[in-house]
């Protein structure tokens, strides 16, 4: 059972400084999101997520030290009640596809604006999926 | 007889192995595209967010520039001469566009559009007119509705702002472009515009 | 006989037409990346360029992305995989790099450089590492000369500057992604500095 502190908790997994501060800002401008962890490699975030499995965890797949596709893999086996978004900057076809192979829900695009961040998350807490009609079509 | 079916069958599967040639290729330009500019945009656009009024046509520069790369992304993603699905997953990102700057867009196909010269080049084109179409109603109109329709042989961009005189306004990049564009196409631009609205109207 | 001729000459033509249906296509988007991105860039960067002291960080950005997009029009243009070219255009961009940052380049070519697996995508990433550690260079060493030496399996990047603990260093993406792309690449990375300089040595 996840603690009530960390129902609506987030783990952001990018490796770009700049873009990971700008999503911890706009998650933790929401009232009902708040982010336990941000880190910028895949090990760093496999730790994060073993020590406090979050309600979902946001992941680039371009790290330095590997491709996030195995992190999202990771939690999906696991037992956690996480669920994963992928950050990407183009939201293709392609990217987003080998994502939901993985396990992931849905994509991020990662210069959203803060108010579509915070709905995508929201929307995926209640059991949404946010998924590029495009996408959907090819599945 | 039998020759010819043989023939034939080559010939098919030389068609086939050039065409995932292409998409090879294709392939490694898209990832190669998301390992370096992709991610360098979207902090440059970021670190010019900082700095609001500032930079405000900074932003829009460096907006242009990434949305320019995912038409390209797209062009290259899927089959590049299919419109109707290009213009599917283009659809999504102007109705954001279309949201953040207040209005409803309004959306219909009639039928699969079929350019003059069906490429994946003209069909690139032809998604950057529709893109730079959207970006001046977002950033000069001041519209409550956008009505898009597309058919085999014509597409129409309307929207009710509040219009420009087309004889006398100073055109920037934007125009000029748009009809050196079509006339590349093959396309004719006609473009209308009173204190009722703005609409842009190609067929080919 | 005369059918295994036959044969034969059928497939030299589908090579060579696969080969130009893949340079077709590449010529294709580099043309696409020039006309759109490319210049969105360079007016971003004349923007940001306004405000000199305030804006630095996001002109190193803006000159990454820029860089990174000539480094990938390169390796669209002529023959990607003939290395000793490729480095030849990027060559006189590293020079005036150097030069801005109160460094003189020593450039020298053994032998064209022979990758284990040579293939476009390869050629870029390998293009990629040079232009990595010589930002690193321009930003961190202070250097005043620099040595660039390659050959057919190794390729040597030294500098005289101030150097770094190699161990104790917080490292940045740079390092990181080096090691990675060099694994890819089947390529051995060594990086020893002291106060007398940095020296990146790979081999393959
Ligand atoms: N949908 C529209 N509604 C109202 N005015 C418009 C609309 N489209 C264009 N205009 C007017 O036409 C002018 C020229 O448009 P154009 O796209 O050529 O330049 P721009 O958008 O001002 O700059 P650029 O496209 O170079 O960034 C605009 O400045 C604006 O005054
Ligand atoms: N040639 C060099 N001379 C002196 N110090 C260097 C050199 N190359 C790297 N360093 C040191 O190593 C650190 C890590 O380099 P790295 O490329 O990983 O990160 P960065 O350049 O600081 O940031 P980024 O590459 O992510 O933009 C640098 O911050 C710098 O201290
Ligand atoms: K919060
Ligand atoms: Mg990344
Ligand atoms: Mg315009
Ligand atoms: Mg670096």
């Amino acid at each position: 059972m996840i603690p009530p502190t960390q129902r609506n908790s987030v783990l952001i997994v990018e490796d770009e400084p700049i873009t990971r501060e700008r999503l911890v800002e706009a998650i933790s401008a929401h009232p009902l999101l708040q982010v336990i962890a941000a880190t910028g490699s895949l090990r760093a975030g496999q730790e994060a997520f073993l020590a406090h499995p979050p309600r979902v965890a946001l992941i680039d797949l371009g790290l330095p030290d590997g491709s996030g596709l195995d992190l999202i893999r990771q939690i999906h086996d696991s037992q956690s009640l996480t669920e994963t978004l992928v950050l990407t900057v183009f939201g293709d076809e392609q990217h987003v596809v080998n994502a939901l192979k993985a396990g992931a829900r849905g994509y991020l695009l990662k210069d959203s604006s803060f108010t579509t961040i915070a709905d995508n998350l929201l929307m995926l807490i209640d059991g949404g999926s946010p998924i590029n009609p495009k996408v959907a079509r090819f599945l | 007889e039998k020759s010819r079916t043989l023939a034939q069958s080559y010939q098919e599967r030389q068609t086939l192995e050039m065409r995932q040639a292409v998409f090879g290729e294709r392939e490694r330009i898209m990832r190669d595209l998301h390992d370096g500019l992709g991610g360098y945009l979207v902090s440059a656009l970021v670190q010019a967010e900082r700095h609001p009024p500032l930079l405000v046509p900074l932003q829009q520069t460096l907006r242009s520039a990434l949305e320019d790369l995912r038409l390209m992304i797209d062009s290259l993603d899927g089959d590049p001469t299919d419109l109707a699905t290009q213009m599917g997953s283009l659809r999504e990102r102007l109705e954001s566009l279309m949201e953040s700057s207040g209005a409803v867009l309004h959306w219909q196909v009639e039928d699969s559009p079929r350019l003059p010269f069906p490429s994946t080049s003209n069909t690139l084109q032809l998604m950057r007119m529709v893109q730079e179409i959207f970006t001046n109603i977002a950033k000069h109109s001041h519209a409550c509705h956008v009505f898009f329709s597309v058919g085999a042989h014509h597409l129409e961009i309307r929207d009710d702002g509040e219009g420009f005189d087309t004889v006398t306004t100073r055109p920037g990049r934007g125009l000029p472009h748009l009809y050196r564009r079509a006339q590349q196409l093959g396309i004719t631009l006609h473009i209308s515009s009173s204190s009722l609205g703005t609409t842009l109207h190609l067929t080919w």
